[in-house]
């Protein structure tokens, strides 16, 4: 079992128990990694419970940036006797498996081609520390240990990110330190290390940063000045509160006073949440929640109000792997027509579709600037694997010269110097988009009844078939407004070359790319395409115009975006191919190119 | 379809402080059944605000889905209104209230509305202490969709089709006791001089004010047997007290047996005036409001009244601590954090 | 204005305001032209209010049987001041109108082209009655007395309909009389009648009858078995439950005990109500629920449980017009795209499209079939012009050696028969489709555990991927076994002639035939099929695959079925043009061929 | 992922009257952190079903999301169970009890799953007196989300983050008061003496029975500070009476002191026996409890114990009169009314 030496290109997989603090030690390891200047990506892989049951942390390293997931995995860290078997399973042939060597390693378990590497790492927990809590926790550092010093990686760099790690409680930085070296040695002391796989610090990472998509998101809506954010917790979207609150406890306290310049409402369930986000929206301070699964579901009612009655909505949809209670702590890409025609009634919504924490702070600013701009919902569609996981990502920007679009918004002036008198629903640009007042601008003038029911030009009840028909037909001009605004897709290639386009959105981008690279070494060319919102900007119609055939790639059973690709721009479906990967995992660059080679036999 | 009132504005009406006449604030024409006590309660609220002098345009008014819910276009018309969904008027008003501290706002909604599927929202508004005033016009049925028996309906009420209710009525003045309401009251949509200093006392309060409106379905549910009927009310109706407001500097002018009266000033300065016809009833305890109302139902009677009232708490706003200036008021310069520090926040993610 | 007389062929319309009682006077109007053995449609469009707003109640006369709604009113009787400019307008050059001569008409209400008829309602009610509520309800007999000897319509008859109206309160029936007199004789003793429009006893009814759909829905859900009504009231499908409740109480009583066989809980919400039925079908008993617009909004998120954790629901939804609370008392087509992929992940759900109160029935009997079977939520979609207007319908036809297919469900027997365990989803048979056992059924085989979590093959908790996927990809492999079990489309012609089919669904079917008979006189042929259900039916599919160019009528803005069409069936949607109406009125011949012709110029 | 437990059974272990032994009555292993108070409970419901004499297949146990709702599959494995969707149990089993009045609902939820997104249901539940037995295993806390606060938080309450809660706390035990619930019991899940026998009375009572176990969550809300840890709860913890459970025709073994003891017989001829801890409390009287409540939580108490019993009402199926037979037993002949009846009514639509 000779093999080359490979670096800086490798999967490492942690199998854990979950509440047993290996989440941080394994964070760690992987923030270690990018500090060496190596692109990395950490995926958390946990259960929908607190404690007891299994988790996986698997960190992908590539030098050469690719950061979706990759099948195969390189070395294994099993501590979790539940999944042993399985475990031991997923290596790949000639990978290596750490394990705590405390008790032998039962005859079943051995698989000839793979390398075991014992660590008695509980034996030496409990004989450095006594209290079991403490055993539990630094045995997690001692398995760090191990590794690190098995991959070469840099053990100051180690040091120093567990050293900011406990920034705050300094008492707990010396018994890590302790447990870590307990590890560095035993394998100092009884293994040939490195192993043939291999870290070494190179400089590739530029200013990334490691940071989630739903930090990301909360910075956001921070930075466009949100002011209220009325939430239900539900996974894996409650983090985006949570950070929203931690952020806005930093930036936005007036310094006079120690107020507040935020209200954060736990509410007491979704419809409650996105019923303070319109309220908040309709009396003119910037609102939105953020929610997953069920939680959308339960909003359709107010989804529709939003969209008749033109009400600015901003909603985070963090999806998780449905349906029903699905897997919660998984991830999917499957609420996208449910969220595109969400409600009863001819009802369209704009979704926007970031791939990176940057673009997740980028277009949850998008969202609040659209939402009073186009006076409806706007929903950003992120999903677990962007929202919760660290990924490395351009820094967040912002130009301080930006300005909030706030939208068509009369103050008291404006009203007094209007010579026709104002309706709430009158077209007066030509872009279907109307204009709205704000409760309390003015004594007399401007005040309108909002309604969820059939409203003429100036929001009176009516059941006539002409104000109705005016009505929802400048809905739908309005709806073509949106197309020039979104933003519009990322291509990749200067221009289109091929008769195959590839098209996809969101987090399918890491594997995407890396795809194409794939395939591109095997002679496949293929343009591809990422969409970044809906309804579908005019260059989506015309990369599409550009190629014979499409290959859409997402992460859902019933193709969900081909749907909305079809249906939207009237495409013929024999045009589009679909690679889909839908069982709650990432999906991988090898999935799809095995996928797009079988297409593409089937065909031929 | 909704028509607009001639207004016409007789030189001699009298003008209140902030300058208008009564009229001002009315709304449009009425399309609830002739005899409907919602229509009766709209008038008070009109009164209402006509005579503490509010400037229109600083109310909102909200609302949910039913006859009850509709009357928001049949008064203040230049206030900002929101005929929301049904039962989820008391989210919309909780976003709008954190939007901006400094208007009043007026929510509106049925015993359907609120009792059935408004019912979590309802609760948590209460939790919160919400500053807002919170209507039911409380009629024991389902008006907008034909009479059907509401949550509020008596045990044993018969219905118009002649069926008793077997369910228990949420009491839901009881039930705003028990869940720590800042502001209780009840009252009978017939009763207009109990009605007007309550809404105005309500309006006065910083947090949740709840009025538990008894108003009559005339064409569903004011038939014999009904115990939401005009005649029923009438017959068992009793009040806590006799029942004045009395705007911040302003002179009580009722006078007021010894040892039965009270006064209570609000935050505002203004202040309850009150005469107790119940003796053991003190309007700020509220476990003595309970126990009064116990009584009563336990009588078979209707007590009506201001059942309690907490002068001392914290609303929303207060729990959250935010800042005084109306949130939609703040602009990009105090909200937005600017590049530098998002240059901090990028570096400490590296 | 010479005009030919023309018999049996007419359309009327009251114009009143509600709360008035003319509802149920221009009933008994249209019911009287029933009898006479003439085809007759009536459609009561009545405002979202209980009292004092505009109401119009039409009635169209086909004696060759066509039921839809047509353009241009032949005779308009207006007694709402408020709408009369609007009324008077809407009647045809050479038209009718009927007004209240009581007070003289002004000026401004007179058009050259038609012909006026004054009869002095209210005054001859005051002349004969003295309580001001009688005289506004038997003002509206008095022109019903006029119309009917306007239009030479058998009195008789029409006193044999007041006497079955009254049979319960006979003491009304004199007064009624008179007042029907009253209008006779005043037009008797002034006017020239009948007119050139009239109507005249015929032999085209056959064993029709008279019925609005809900009704016809309510008596499937009794006749099929259903145990468990759980509703929240909300036009235009609260007489779904109101109708369920009387007949229950005709039907389903026991005969000793005076106990019910049934239970009608008027739920607190529609989320509690489908809760309710999904409680009921989970323990056995067919249970059901009926609602409209928002109340499907609110399902979403159970519809999802009833797919993933694959429970029997059986919903009702009678369409009104959307978005949010839209015109809740008119009529679209508009929640297809909602209710076929309700709730988020990747959900599919089976609709139902019933045309007639006939189908009504039998496909709401067809849904409980379906629901047992397929052990999921089945929808039938009908909508506020087939629940609520009386329709000339074939009769309701129950078969008594029917026998209702209660799907896949193991009794203890079978449990102890069983030589495998039990497996709650587990497919045993090939067509995807699991046993279930009912709670209670056996004390020791059999219990299983629901939930709406990802789930393994004998109903256990894991988020493994395989597990998942062989989940999820069974639930699909169930919708095209679904595809085999709902019913076949009805087509209009022995065998497929022409290039151009017209396909439609729902109350659209009273106007397509008009309409395909227009455009047949006009020299166009079409091939028509009408779809009964979704998923679709082979037939549908073979139906589209024979024709080059597909015309989809619906009542619907944003051409909803279309979409289901081309995505579920890979149609290329060039081949597919639209006709489209959703101004909240039923769609008329006219507005379809007028359409039909604009496409086929425009693609020509 | 879940594990079924080994079943040794001892041969000497006790079987009961129907012939099973307790850990017939057990599910599988529990995925709860260790000491989660939610266990405990879990272990009463055996204990209390075992002791009864339960056949397991005549329960159904239901439930929402949440820690708490995912503990019935670790009790009575062969009964069938539902965990559905959050704040939505009582919905799904009021239909699964409408259409089988023969089985014994058991309904599990938590105080973020009954207190917030399903407090319209769990009010209506209350309402409709579904003859269930509902539990909550309330922590003040969002366990499974990570620990955020409840509606049933107190008033002041420290989380683990360090934070006061600024609400006031939702009383579920007042409020099932208020709302005219026909059995309630507050109990600890540290109590196994007093739980064991309520759980047993929740079941023997033909109505609405609930039960409000104090459960704390050891993970996110049994810090010092928190009202619903574990030393909380131990230290102001009151008790309105010594209780116990006795079945139909089983004799009464304990003796309670004279004047104090009260024997309440149920529906089905089993007793409860207690013997009152407050004097002015009666167990049959309604405000007599809410005087108690209030007393206690006045002094900053946690009052335990049966609080009210009606021996007395009807349920739903009664309320309805529903026929004695389950639904869902009645067949196609019991329930189709046949062509010859169709016939009749097509004729009267002519
Ligand atoms: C989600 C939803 N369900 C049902 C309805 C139908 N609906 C309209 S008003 C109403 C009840 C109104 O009753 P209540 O609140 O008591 O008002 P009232 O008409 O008696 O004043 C209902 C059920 C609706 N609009 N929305
Ligand atoms: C509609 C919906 N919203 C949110 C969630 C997420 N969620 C799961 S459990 C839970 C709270 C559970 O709290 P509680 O009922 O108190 O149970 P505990 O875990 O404390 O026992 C929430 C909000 C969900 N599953 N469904
Ligand atoms: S139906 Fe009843 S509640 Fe509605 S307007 Fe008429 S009287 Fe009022
Ligand atoms: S998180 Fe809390 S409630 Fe959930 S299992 Fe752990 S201790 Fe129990
Ligand atoms: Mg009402
Ligand atoms: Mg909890």
């Amino acid at each position: 079992m000779k093999q080359e030496v490979v670096v800086n290109d490798l999967v490492i997989r942690f199998s854990n128990v979950n509440g047993t603090g290996s989440a941080s030690a394994n964070e760690m390891f992987a923030k270690s990694i990018f500090r060496m200047g190596i692109p990395v990506t950490p995926k958390n892989i946990f259960p929908s419970n607190i404690q007891g049951l299994p988790t996986w942390y698997e960190v992908r390293v590539s030098e050469k940036g690719y950061l979706g997931r990759r099948d195969g995995i390189d070395l294994l860290v099993g501590v979790n006797p539940q999944t042993l078997k399985r475990d031991i399973n997923s290596i790949r042939p000639g990978g290596y498996f750490v394990y705590d060597s405390s008790k032998k390693l039962h005859e079943e378990y051995i698989r000839a081609d793979i390398n075991y590497i014992g660590i008695p790492m509980i034996q030496l927990a409990m004989e450095h520390y006594a209290k079991p809590r403490l055993q539990q926790l630094l045995k997690n550092i001692i398995y760090v240990g191990a590794v690190v010093t098995l991959l070469d990686i840099e053990l100051e760099v180690v040091k120093q990110v567990i050293a900011e790690q406990f920034e705050k409680k300094p008492k707990l930085i010396p018994a890590n330190y302790q447990a870590l070296e307990l590890g560095v040695n035993y394998v100092k002391e009884n293994l040939e290390y490195p192993l043939n796989i291999r870290l070494k610090r190179i400089d590739a990472v530029g200013d990334s940063i490691m940071i989630d998509g739903n930090t990301a998101c909360a910075l956001g809506a921070i930075y466009a000045g949100a002011t209220l954010m009325a939430w239900y917790p539900i996974t894996p979207s409650t983090s985006v509160a949570k950070a929203f609150e931690t952020y806005c406890k930093k930036m936005r306290i007036d310094a006079e006073t120690g107020k507040k310049k935020y209200a954060f409402v736990q509410a007491e369930d979704e419809l409650a949440a996105i019923g303070m986000v319109i309220g908040g929206n309709w009396n003119g301070a910037r609102s939105f929640t953020a929610t997953s699964g069920a939680g959308v579901s339960l909003m359709n009612e107010f989804i529709g109000l939003s969209y008749f009655a033109e009400i600015p909505v901003v909603l985070i949809n963090v999806e998780r792997g449905g349906p029903s209670t699905g897997m919660p702590t998984r991830t999917q890409q499957a609420d996208i027509i449910s969220s595109a025609y969400a409600s009863h009634g001819d009802t369209k919504h704009v979704l926007l579709f970031p791939s990176t924490p940057a673009e997740c702070f980028e277009h949850t600013v998008k969202c609040f600037d659209l939402a009073d701009r186009l006076q409806t919902t706007i929903m950003l569609i992120s999903d677990l694997d962007l929202g919760m996981n660290n990924h490395m990502s351009p820094p967040l920007k912002w130009d301080d010269s930006q300005k909030y679009d706030l939208g068509k918004v009369l103050s008291a002036e404006d009203l007094e110097e209007m010579t026709e008198p104002f309706g709430r629903y009158l077209d007066v640009d030509g872009d279907a988009i109307p204009y709205r007042t704000i409760p309390g601008t003015h004594p007399t003038l401007g005040s309108f009844f909002t309604r969820g029911t059939s409203h003429d030009e100036y929001a009176k009840y009516s059941e006539l078939p002409e104000v109705y028909l005016r009505n929802v037909d400048r809905l739908a001009q309005k709806w073509d407004t949106a197309k020039t605004l979104v933003p519009a897709p990322e291509f990749y290639q200067e221009e289109s070359k091929n008769s195959i386009g590839l098209i996809f959105f969101g987090t399918t981008v890491y594997a995407a790319v890396e795809a194409m690279m794939m395939l591109k070494e095997e002679g496949i060319q293929l343009d591809a395409m990422r969409v970044k919102a809906f309804p579908f900007h005019q260059e989506v119609e015309d990369f599409i115009a550009a190629h014979e055939q499409l290959i859409v790639v997402e992460q859902n059973r019933d193709a969900q975006f081909r749907t909305l690709l079809i249906n939207e721009l009237e495409l013929n479906p024999a045009r589009l191919l679909s690679v889909l990967n839908y069982d709650g995992t990432p999906i991988t660059a090898h999935h799809i190119t095995k996928h797009i080679k079988n297409q593409l036999t089937a065909t031929v | 379809m909704s028509y607009d009132k001639p207004k016409f504005h007789h030189p001699l009406l009298k003008k209140n402080k902030v300058g208008y006449i009564k009229t001002d604030y009315e709304g449009v024409i009425s399309t609830l059944c002739a005899g409907c006590g919602h229509d009766s309660i709209s008038g008070a609220i009109v009164q209402a605000c006509y005579e503490i002098s509010l400037e229109p345009h600083r109310l909102a008014k909200l609302s949910g889905i039913g006859c009850s819910s509709k009357t928001p276009t049949y008064f203040l018309s230049n206030s900002h209104g929101f005929n929301s969904v049904h039962g989820r008027m008391p989210s919309i008003t909780t976003g709008a209230n954190m939007a901006n501290r400094d208007l009043i706002y007026l929510g509106v909604s049925g015993d359907g509305d609120t009792a059935s599927i408004g019912m979590g929202q309802f609760v948590h508004a209460i939790r919160r202490n919400l500053n807002m005033v919170y209507i039911v016009m409380n009629n024991g049925c389902y008006g907008l969709t034909k009479g059907q028996d509401s949550a509020t309906a008596d045990f044993g009420s018969v219905s118009k089709a002649g069926s008793d209710n077997p369910y228990q009525a949420i009491d839901l003045a009881g039930l705003a006791l028990e869940l720590n309401a800042t502001f209780v009251g009840r009252s009978f949509s017939g009763d207009k001089t109990q009605l007007v200093p309550m809404i105005k006392a309500a309006m006065a309060h910083p947090g949740f004010a709840f009025l538990d409106v008894i108003s009559p379905c005339v064409t569903f549910n004011n038939n014999a047997g009904s115990t939401k009927s005009y005649s029923h009310v009438r017959e068992h109706i009793e009040s806590t007290s006799i029942f004045d407001f009395v705007p911040k500097e302003e002179e009580i002018t009722i006078d007021y047996p010894e040892g039965e009266s009270a006064e209570l000033e609000l935050f505002d300065g203004s202040k309850i005036q009150l005469s107790k016809l119940a003796p053991d009833w003190n309007p700020t305890d509220r476990f003595s409001a309970v126990n009064r109302l116990h009584a009563s139902k336990a009588r078979g009677q209707i007590l009506t009244g201001l059942l309690y009232i907490n002068t001392d708490s914290k609303d929303l706003h207060g729990k959250l601590n935010t800042v005084d200036k109306p949130l939609n008021k703040l602009t990009q310069e105090e909200l937005c954090p600017g590049s530098e520090a998002l240059e901090k926040v990028n570096a400490s993610f590296r």
